[in-house]
């Protein structure tokens, strides 16, 4: 292998090969590809390579350390999932864009200094919108707009922080920091942009369910992970983090309470899960930053796969929405078991990965006394049982549909199958080694994870919030679930201004729909001015007569005649 | 030292100004562009040749005619005109090997002569400007610069007959701004009795603050600016640019505007020393919102044009505003970056515009319009467009970033609000630069091409000069020793170090 | 596909769900035995790290309640959110 | 009176005003470019005026007297260049209105701007 490139160059460069292959040749290339930047990062170890010289800062082209190399390992192979459930996949711009997109995270993980985080960065960003687009339609089209705006804000916004942090300290290391400067505030809200902070978080909602079949599995696995993994690098142990993250915990669940579309509630949840993430970041000791590197990777398993699921469902029926699915188990056995399976690891079974990796992070935030972020965190856990451990089987495969089953289907297609197997599998494998899966993360933390107490006490969280879920299904008072949606803090920018009659009595959602409506108004104000002074054939843009551009010179030279006698 | 070595600032305008009346004579379509080429690369071979001395050994001077300074006319090559000169023979050598099959399709044959003529003839008039140490030289040079380039400008009237009327409105501004010069000059000769550049400047101080002295600077200022292209006195830029052929637009936009920042800092720094010119009279003031204004407005004019070679005269426009911005912050970090961006600017801008020429010369037309689907119709040039594209915005690992980059280190240095302000604005203005440039790359991958439209790459004699081009720029964009080398000697000698 | 149309699913029965929960209700007991043996210091002995977990069947009755809360709030808020599906288009 | 110590100056600041009103009031070509030469013709007065020293005569050497005053002729040899220059600017002007006149078929500047739009 050649030394010291980096992995994600594998994936970048490999996907410019793609146009030219065709057929069986493009299905071993794009496997063999994540196969090959996997190999290429283990045969490099730890250490850094590719340092240059640019500009007087050092720019460091590869850098693995064990925080990375975790992230490495799971992107690597979600990449090699995604790419095995999108063979069928025809279009050569998606396998392209997921190739480049895979590539840039994988890049932005070994990237060991600012700026050559930056450019992967944003390579993601602009890769990635194109498997929304994919979907070739309106309204995917313009949810893509809107990611890709968001999206490259929080690039600029790293770029803006990154020149900052270099007038400050004069260099481009990208290590931990403490928050303060208007550089480091840069910072962290340009990651949190990308970890979908609440009221930041908007554009996974946006834009996940928008995206092609496969290209939401894809999507899912890296971007946020991405941040999580900056975040983890920049700011471990900063508080201000543990309290962004409990409002992550809890502000989505109930959205994905209510939410019918299947693939929408899963990326609700996913949310929430960033949050114990989050929280395990702000929290900051060896063994919650274990945790943080765990549950990202167990995360990237479990929301995959489920997105693979729901994903089939949609390949297959057209729709992920709840109302229009009936008792897919029938037909599509495989698929519903291995939701199943996905199920119990987003709960957190026993003998399943997540189970490692959660109560890690819950017996950090207990041992440094976070009592209530504790039962925030447990919230969060029961809610996701509900939300996506019972919802997604339970409405997604096994009930009947109350007015009429949809017509049987075929089961998902072979190579789906095997991708959902081969995360099935990892899931399951983490969860009954927990101790190979713990010695890959980044500390050397001693953890018994399968000790009574714990089972007893994750097996009665589960049960009782099933017994609850049943129960609330018997007794009716589910929120039945309807087509519809729902609003969000995107109905601010989507919407502002239109319907003031339904915030009524709401004060603070009166203050901020005006506020955001003269921001609105402002920017249109702006851009309508932008467009009637400087569009074409306006004014600045006009082809001015000499007589005009004369009289300029004269009025300029005037003034300036002024400045000069001035003394 | 060797005869050429000891003659090498002369050689450098005597032998294209030699030149032009012979390529006037020349007849059909190979011999003048021949000539012209051998003549125009032999210029950068002495440019390289000075270059290498000035680092060397410092400041080379050369007495015209023998004579002694004050009294003859010195030309002087320093780090900043050496560096300079560079620019403008090696933009003008990979221009003309670009020149021969798209001039073909823009000029009729038999005016081919006197074209290159006319062109042999702002090489020499540009050169001029860089190398001489005498301020009248300056304006005469000037002038042969301007009448060859509407001269030049107007030959476009074959594809466009608006490149007539640009050419004109040019030569009114043009000889405003040249005789605003002259005047300028004249004053000055009038204070210190001599014409000597470095003359005046010893003597400047004791003049400094006499009026005929504030008129001159305001005379030589909105001169020079006029020649610049600094807002608001752009108006002539868009549309001459926009009609030139396609090898004329290239050229000037990588030279003619960037020999007038030259004269700006000449005139600043050089002349009336940094001192009078931002403590006693306060040109930051006057420079910086003209600058500012012109990247904010300029991008944002660009975003709405519908022709593509007018789209990147707007954003030439807006660059020239970073340019302004970088002098008008008065420091050594400021100056550094403003030099850089004259020569990352120059040869990006020229990749992007020859690779406009080739869509210009295939499709017909740089209306986005009729670029439709140019993407899959010409992938090379398109590509090339693209890569020159990210380059103007300003990605890292490209010469755009890297002067983008001092530019803001030099705003920060300032550790004021202004400094925050200006760093906003430029990145503001970078992701106006985004929009306008994906318009063009909108129109060029994401519509389909016209179904009459046929798919043929630009010739190799065009597509290689433009990939030299764009390869270039990101030769100058990784690897920045070479550039901001100069650029930081170039600066550090104006302050008055070295 | 023809293959499942005329099978009997076990689920399709009459009184399947019936089933299901009481199963469900089982489990969710069992589930809470050890809590319940705890007190008396009988085979099994649970680790605390707070004293709210020494409260019998806590996770259980957090579970529960976490539900409970989750449900009125979306209730609560629901008649605000919800809007046609075509509401942005 | 210090307007008539300057006269030639204030001559040379008139003659340049009413050059460039002339450009940017007349919209054409024609007199644009007959006011663009005016402007330059200004400024050679300028420079002629600049050479001229009191009580001095023509920069020619007169044989054995000793205390003569010479006007300075470096402006005068300047201000040919700039002369030649301005006749090259007004030749290239005009023909260029020539080929506007035979591809607009009009010289006036609003005329071809409206027609430009149009196009």
């Amino acid at each position: 292998m050649i030394d010291g490139l980096n992995p994600g160059f594998i994936l970048i460069l490999g996907a410019l090969l793609v146009p030219l292959t065709s057929g069986f040749i493009r299905s071993l290339l794009v496997l063999a590809l994540p196969v090959l930047g996997f190999a290429q990062m283990i045969s490099l170890g730890l250490g850094s390579w590719g340092v240059i010289d640019m500009l007087g800062l050092q720019v460091v082209l590869t850098h693995i350390d064990p925080l990375s190399r975790v992230f490495g390992i799971i992107f690597h192979i979600a990449a090699f999932a995604a790419l095995l459930y999108s063979l069928h996949v025809k279009d050569t711009v998606q396998h392209i864009a997921t190739l480049i997109y895979a590539g840039s995270a994988i890049g932005a993980i070994f990237a060991g200094d600012l700026l050559t985080l930056f450019v992967f960065w944003e390579i993601t960003a602009v890769s990635s919108v194109f498997l929304i687009w994919a979907s070739r339609t309106e309204r995917a089209f313009r949810s893509g707009v809107r990611y890709l705006i968001i999206q490259v804000t929080s690039g600029v916004i790293l770029l803006g922080g990154i020149a900052l942090y270099v007038a400050d300290t004069g260099s481009l290391a990208f290590g931990p920091m403490e928050l303060g400067s208007f550089a480091t505030w840069a910072f962290l809200i340009a990651f949190g942009i990308k970890a979908a902070f609440p009221l930041l978080h908007n554009w996974v909602q946006d834009s996940y369910p928008e995206a092609t079949v496969t290209g939401t599995v894809v999507l899912s696995a890296f971007t946020t992970k991405l941040a999580i993994y900056a975040l983890a690098r920049a700011f471990p142990g900063t508080d201000l983090l543990i309290y962004i993250g409990v409002v992550m915990v809890i502000f989505p669940v109930v959205f994905a309470t209510l939410e019918n579309d299947l693939r929408r509630t899963l990326a609700y949840s996913m949310n929430s899960q960033q949050g114990f993430m989050v929280i395990g970041i702000g929290i900051g000791t060896e063994m919650a930053l274990n945790g943080v590197a765990a549950h990202a990777s167990v995360s990237i398993l479990y929301t995959c796969l489920l997105f693979m699921c729901t994903g089939a469902i949609l390949y297959r029926t057209g729709t992920a929405k709840a109302t229009e699915l009936g008792s897919l188990y029938k037909s599509m056995p495989l698929t519903a078991f291995f939701a199943v399976i996905g199920s119990l690891v987003i709960v957190a079974f026993p003998l399943t990965a997540a189970f490692a990796s959660k109560s890690l992070i819950l017996s950090a935030s207990l041992k440094e006394g976070y009592y209530f972020v504790w039962l925030f965190m447990l919230f969060g856990a029961v809610a996701v049982i509900d939300n996506i451990g019972l919802k997604i089987p339970v409405f997604g495969f096994f009930r009947r549909n109350a007015e009429k089953d949809p017509a049987p289907v075929q089961d998902a297609p072979a190579h789906m199958l095997l991708a959902m197997a081969l995360l099935t599998g990892l899931a399951i494998l983490a969860g009954v080694m927990p101790g190979a899966f713990f010695s890959l993360l980044p500390y050397d933390v001693s953890y018994e994870v399968y000790t009574a107490s714990h089972v007893v006490t994750q097996l009665q969280l589960i049960l009782f919030a099933t017994l609850a879920f049943a129960l609330a299904l018997r007794l009716g008072v589910y929120p039945g679930l309807k087509s519809a949606i729902n609003l969000d803090f995107d109905w601010f920018y989507r919407k502002a201004g239109k319907s003031l009659a339904i915030t009524t009595g709401t004060l603070i959602l009166t203050v901020w729909t005006a506020f955001i409506n003269l921001c609105q108004r402002g920017v249109a104000g702006v851009i309508s001015l932008a467009v009637d002074t400087h569009g074409d054939g306006k004014t600045m843009s006009r082809t001015v007569s000499s007589s005009a551009a004369v009289v300029a010179i004269v009025a300029l030279f005037g003034v300036i005649l002024l400045v000069a006698y001035q003394f | 030292m060797s005869l050429v070595a000891s003659h090498a600032p002369v050689l450098a305008i005597i032998i294209p100004l030699l030149a032009a009346p012979v390529c006037a004579m020349l007849r059909g379509t190979t011999f003048p562009w021949f000539l012209t080429t051998v003549i125009s690369a032999l210029s950068f071979a002495v440019s390289v040749q000075i270059l290498l001395t000035v680092s060397d050994t410092g400041p080379i001077s050369y007495m015209l005619g023998g004579w002694a300074a004050p009294w003859g006319i010195e030309y002087v090559a320093d780090p900043l005109s050496a560096f300079v000169m560079l620019i403008i023979s090696g933009i003008s050598t990979g221009v003309l090997l670009y020149a021969r099959e798209s001039i073909a399709k823009e000029v009729p044959p038999h005016q081919l002569g006197l074209f290159f003529s006319a062109y042999l003839l702002a090489l020499a008039g540009m050169m001029g400007i860089t190398v001489t140490g005498d301020a009248f030289n300056i304006f005469v040079f000037l002038e042969i610069t301007s009448l060859s380039s509407y001269v030049l400008i107007a030959m476009g009237e074959k594809a466009d007959r608006r490149a007539l009327t640009s050419a004109f409105q040019y030569l009114i501004i043009g000889t405003i701004g040249a005789t605003f010069i002259l005047i300028g000059v004249g004053l000055l000769y009038m204070m210190t009795g001599t014409l000597n550049i470095a003359d005046i400047a010893s003597r400047f101080d004791a003049i400094a603050d006499t009026r005929p002295v504030r008129a001159a600077v305001a005379f030589l200022i909105i001169g020079i600016a006029i020649k610049l292209a600094m807002f608001p006195f752009h108006v002539w830029l868009p549309n001459a640019y926009s009609y030139a052929p396609s090898i004329v637009t290239a050229f000037f936009a990588g030279t003619a505007t960037k020999v007038s920042v030259y004269l700006l800092l000449r005139f600043i720094f050089t002349i009336f020393g940094a001192e009078f010119s931002f403590g006693v009279v306060s040109l930051s003031e006057l420079l910086m919102p003209l600058g500012v204004i012109a990247f904010l407005s300029m991008s944002t004019v660009a975003i709405f044009q519908t022709n593509v070679k007018r789209l990147l005269a707007f954003s030439s426009v807006a660059q020239l505003g970073y340019m302004t911005v970088g002098i008008a912050l008065a420091s050594e970090a400021g100056l550094t970056a403003s030099i850089l961006h004259i020569f990352n600017h120059a040869i990006v801008k020229t990749g992007l515009f020859l690779s406009v020429g080739c869509m210009v010369f295939v499709a017909g037309s740089a209306y986005l319009k009729d670029l439709e689907g140019i993407g899959s119709r010409m992938p090379l040039t398109t590509f090339g467009f693209v890569l020159g594209g990210l380059a103007l915005i300003g990605v890292p690992l490209t010469p755009g970033f890297v002067s983008k980059w001092y530019l803001v280190m030099a705003t920060l240095e300032r550790g004021d609000f202004l400094g925050y302000a200006l760093t906003a604005g430029m990145l503001l203005s970078s992701l106006l630069a985004v929009i306008y440039i994906w318009r063009v790359v909108e129109v060029a991958y994401f519509r389909p091409a016209p179904a009459d439209a046929e798919a043929r790459e630009a010739p190799l004699s065009l597509l290689i000069p433009t990939w030299i081009f764009i390869i270039g720029s990101f030769y100058f964009g990784i690897q920045t020793t070479v550039n901001v080398g100069f650029a930081e000697k170039a600066a550090s000698f104006l302050m008055g170090g070295l | 596909m023809s293959r499942n149309t005329d099978k009997k699913y076990w689920l399709d029965q009459p009184g399947a769900t019936d089933k299901v929960f009481r199963v469900v209700v089982l489990l969710a007991i069992l589930a809470a035995i050890p809590d319940i043996l705890a007190l008396f210091d009988f085979v099994y002995h649970k680790h605390t790290s707070t004293d709210m977990e020494d409260i019998p069947v806590f996770y259980g009755l957090y579970a529960m309640i976490s539900f409970l809360a989750l449900l009125v709030v979306a209730k609560t808020v629901r008649p605000f959110l919800t809007r046609k599906e075509d509401y942005y288009d | 009176m210090i307007f008539f110590d300057h006269f030639n100056y204030w001559i040379f600041v008139i003659l340049l005003m009413i050059g460039l009103f002339t450009v940017m009031s007349r919209t054409n070509l024609i007199k644009k470019m007959i006011g663009l030469s005016l402007f330059q013709i200004s400024v050679f007065l300028f420079y002629i005026s600049m050479g001229k020293i009191d009580e001095g005569t023509a920069p020619i050497v007169v044989e054995g007297a000793q205390d003569v005053v010479y006007s300075n002729p470096l402006p005068h040899v300047l201000i040919l260049t700039a002369i030649v220059v301005g006749v090259a600017t007004t030749a290239l002007g005009l023909s260029l209105v020539v080929r506007i006149k035979e591809s607009f078929g009009t010289i006036d500047e609003e005329d071809i701007l409206a027609r430009e739009d149009k196009a």
